[in-house]
């Protein structure tokens, strides 16, 4: 296990057994600011050198599956879980999109591992933020005909969300740049990535004990659904990602994307725009069971699909 | 100025709801006649479970708006008929007194 | 929902407090019958000196809490006795009205 | 501490200004009568346009005053006088109860 | 353009496009004084091997031009923008200081081409924050022969505040510890400078944008004002630098410098000492045309200037 | 003097001509869980390469010490200060703490010197946390025999204190996770460490000034136990040092242990469980007296003093 998972192993223990220890929200703030942004920008840089023309083929895909993770999620919510239409599009919403922090676990995983992957995936990252979220709010506004939805409103609250916003521009900026002109702030915003990551872990680890309670109320069909639905959206991106040709490790990295579960654009989103879902549902199993599940086990899992679909 | 000032009555609004609603709770006590509103983080608990603030899923406010007795019953109808059932909303509302009665 | 609401009336109490005692706080007013309770981050100066809120030693807390006269009697003699004589605490309590008695 | 104890009617003055005035602010009350005060970081808008608290020129401050009524009134018709014109600043006045008289 | 500057313009565009991305006002803070203490720190580690006799009549150059500058601006705002005597004085006030902001995106831009600039440079931001406001004050209150001032409260208020506070402190710090003892916070304070305005100008982006309602309530004047001071006060700064017998890239600074306005230090101050001016119009002026002015165009004028001066 | 000082220095002085120079409590919670976490990660990275047997009867004897100290510091307090027993035992509790800035100092100094230490020194940091706070909480409680004191609540408060939970758990996850695998996580948690100490030195420079008139109120006695009880303790701490068989360099930081008081968990704790005891009184002494002597005299007095045992 990589040691920034010791940090939420930290934090998770501390609540737990009720510590004080709180990190300032504002902490908390930051830290994500700087890990989308750091994310962005170091994509963008990698995306200078590249072929345009295959990136925007595998990036239509990649836009695709995300479209496509809330259609099997929100059946096993709604008829297996039995759910109402507004929390089964929730929890789809949630795992339709992404865990940028996850992804960051991934990359450090392939890190240490010494594993090659294609430079340009924060650009998945945040093509793969929105198309989930917006699948999944549709499927859990079906039955309401008679009120109308402000759509306009919906896309801009989606894709203007601070997750979406930091990830093109900071992919914007190290494209535009370009290497050299990065080098100066590469010492901020890349080599101290890892440690603030740890610091947001510990935060995550204390935020997760925390709703401990809500995942008890949850109740044994999304505790489940918390550990499947990522083994089969992480299959079906580790398909896609092989399909696709890349390599051993952007497979993995594409497999971890798809089997996460957003908890910074999904939340405020689905809060505005359904409203009758209970947010402690989405949380409970994207933070409380996916997120763990995916930082501990997850992700050498997918790496091991991966290693079987290209030998 | 030493003569003393004439206090008025007005009504203190006070919102405290998730922090996700705080935009659209701006738009809608300005649409529904207030001239003003003050803004607090706040943390808490209620029926909706302890909100610690601790991060944006958790984070509230505390929305304060000064205003005369039928804008105050206009937007706590409002709020409630809007965002009671699904939020994590508290309104209450009290007397206060006021300088200068023309600003509410 | 055109008909006008009735306003009930219940009682605010604002405690200000030193932050050391915020989880004693939230467990006192939960068991003395409040059904929910808001904290903000403040700072302020009194008969105990300054504090400024720069660091932990130093911050302080008010909580709100909405409820009945009985309940808010029964916490604002719990922490006068329990909490006023050591610690920085100031306690003040004011006429509400809610929408919703059933809530507080 | 089993009698009740007696409530005593006090006023409740909240000032809520730029947080330029906050240091001012804090020495006038003092000055005209006042044994405490407590400060909120708040955010806003009014007459004066949107002040959204994101740095230091756009920054407000809501400050707390539990004391008599010529006191409230004092504070209130300075705060009147010295600030309103030049500075955003809103001022309201209630009617609370405290416990211990004496420290108000 | 320096990619600090994309930072700029990626806050500026998300505000405008009305994001939820908002930096925390405590990390605008928190960054504000890093920024002012690395300043102060590096300029004093250098100062310590320079002849002081020769930097002590530069100070003095450079104070009296500080004081000089309302002068320039203050006419122009009352007998041609025809703003009252309050507004105008502060408005002169806000140019008569300096952005430190300003100066690191010079300073920035100079290292990218490998420019040399006398090392001392943040001595003269430090000098250079005080008398400008002073003099706009004295300007901005001279109608006023009724109500008294309390010059000493004023004088304490410019001069203790943050700005000069931590750019004096950061100088005596640097002075005194002379680089072997700053050398292990030089990965702090130095390298990760440039990261930490990158964040900075983020958050100028949206603050710039979030202010352009003001910008057009001032009307054309203030607009023309806010680029042509720079020029007018850049020029004067380039003349006085190259005089003074500094190098192109001192002189680039030092123009620089005279041109930006200031929205730390002076805001503050002025809010206090003139209250009945309006605050927006000075700072849309400063904030929403200078600053942006400056570090997209402004820079690179003064530099060629300062390379002709001293052709 | 280390530089780091010259911070607090700029802190105090701001504070003392009433600057209004102030980092945001944010940025002082945030501080205080990075250095209590990058110490604790310090000592577990150097523990994983050690005799755990040896070390565990260091470990014994130091927390031996750690619950004398208060049995020094009451008697003083009670019988020569006349102090009442709560605030007797209060003041004792600080000082049988440790400070861990004040130990950063330390380190600090060794490392300008060249003075080797054994590496595992943040562990006892970690023991000393405690047994001094409860000793001290009890010695003040001796005379109430009526009320009865929750002990268990009290040790959770303090064992589960932010101090101990973040150095205990940096301890684990150091020594967990090895110098290997905590290598892309140094720059963040190991370079910048000493920079972040001085960010919070000004903020302790700040708050002591802004205390200076606790110190005014708590009267000769007071000054003159803030002086001396480091000395003694230190001294203690020394010879404890020097016959468990630390090194110069050992011994000095375990004597600058002894001699510190502590200010971040002491208070939280002694607030619960002492509520009679004027909190001002310890914070005047402790931070007022005890922290500037320290870091300024105290430290190079306890490396002679472990200079001439050694000798
Ligand atoms: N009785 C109360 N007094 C004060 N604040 C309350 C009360 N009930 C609820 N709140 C606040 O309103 C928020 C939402 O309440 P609820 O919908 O009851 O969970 C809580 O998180 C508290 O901040
Ligand atoms: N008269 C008052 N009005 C408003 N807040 C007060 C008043 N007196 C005290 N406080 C608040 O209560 C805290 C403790 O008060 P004290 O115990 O009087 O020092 C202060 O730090 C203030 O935040
Ligand atoms: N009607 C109101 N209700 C609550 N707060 C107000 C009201 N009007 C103004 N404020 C607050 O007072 C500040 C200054 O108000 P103004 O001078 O009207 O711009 C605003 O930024 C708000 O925080
Ligand atoms: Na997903
Ligand atoms: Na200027
Ligand atoms: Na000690």
């Amino acid at each position: 296990m990589d040691p920034v998972v010791y940090f939420f192993v930290l934090g998770f223990v501390a609540r737990l057994l009720r510590s004080d220890l709180k990190l300032p929200g504002v902490l908390y703030e930051s830290l994500t600011i700087y890990l989308l942004l750091a994310i962005g920008i170091k994509g963008g840089v990698e995306l200078a050198s590249h072929v345009y023309g295959a990136i925007a083929i595998q990036a239509l895909i990649v836009v695709a599956m995300g479209a496509a993770l809330p259609l099997i999620a929100f059946p096993l919510l709604r008829y297996i879980g039995r759910f109402d239409t507004h929390n089964a599009g929730a929890i789809a919403a949630h795992y339709g999109s992404v865990s940028v922090v996850t992804f960051a676990v991934g990359v450090a995983y392939l890190a240490k591992r010494g594993v090659e992957y294609e430079s340009y995936m924060p650009l998945f990252v945040a093509l793969l933020e929105a198309p989930g979220i917006i699948v999944g709010v549709i499927l859990g506004r079906m039955s309401e005909r008679g009120r109308e939805m402000n759509w306009a409103a919906l896309m801009r609250e989606i894709l203007l969300g601070k997750s979406i916003v930091l990830l093109l521009g900071g992919l914007a900026i190290g494209w535009l740049a370009g290497p050299a002109a990065i080098a100066p702030v590469k010492l901020f915003f890349f080599d101290l990535f890892k440690g603030a990551l740890c610091l947001f872990l510990l935060e995550m680890g204390l935020i997760v004990a925390s709703r401990i309670g809500d995942l008890r109320k949850a109740g044994i069909f999304l505790t489940g659904f918390g550990v499947l639905m990522p083994l089969l959206a992480g299959s079906a991106g580790a398909l896609v990602g092989t399909l696709m040709g890349l390599s051993v490790g952007g497979t993995t990295l594409l497999a971890t994307l798809a089997a996460s579960a957003s908890y910074i654009a999904a939340p405020a989103a689905v809060r505005i725009a359904l409203p009758q879902a209970n947010p402690g549902l989405s949380l409970a199993a994207a933070l409380g069971i996916t997120f763990p599940f995916n930082i501990t086990l997850g992700i050498s899992l997918y790496h091991a699909i991966a290693q079987f679909l290209h030998a | 100025m030493n003569t003393p000032m004439k206090i008025h009555p007005k009504k203190l609004l006070m919102i405290i709801a998730e922090a996700a609603l705080e935009r659209q709770l701006v738009a809608d006590v300005k649409r529904l006649g207030a001239n003003g509103y003050t803004v607090i983080d706040v943390r808490g608990g209620g029926a909706r479970g302890d909100r610690g603030a601790d991060w944006d899923a958790d984070r509230s406010i505390q929305m304060e708006v000064i205003c005369d007795d039928a804008v105050a019953t206009r937007i706590a109808e409002h709020v409630y008929s809007s965002y009671f059932e699904n939020y994590a909303v508290t309104v209450c509302v009290t007397d206060v007194g006021v300088l200068r009665q023309e600003k509410f």
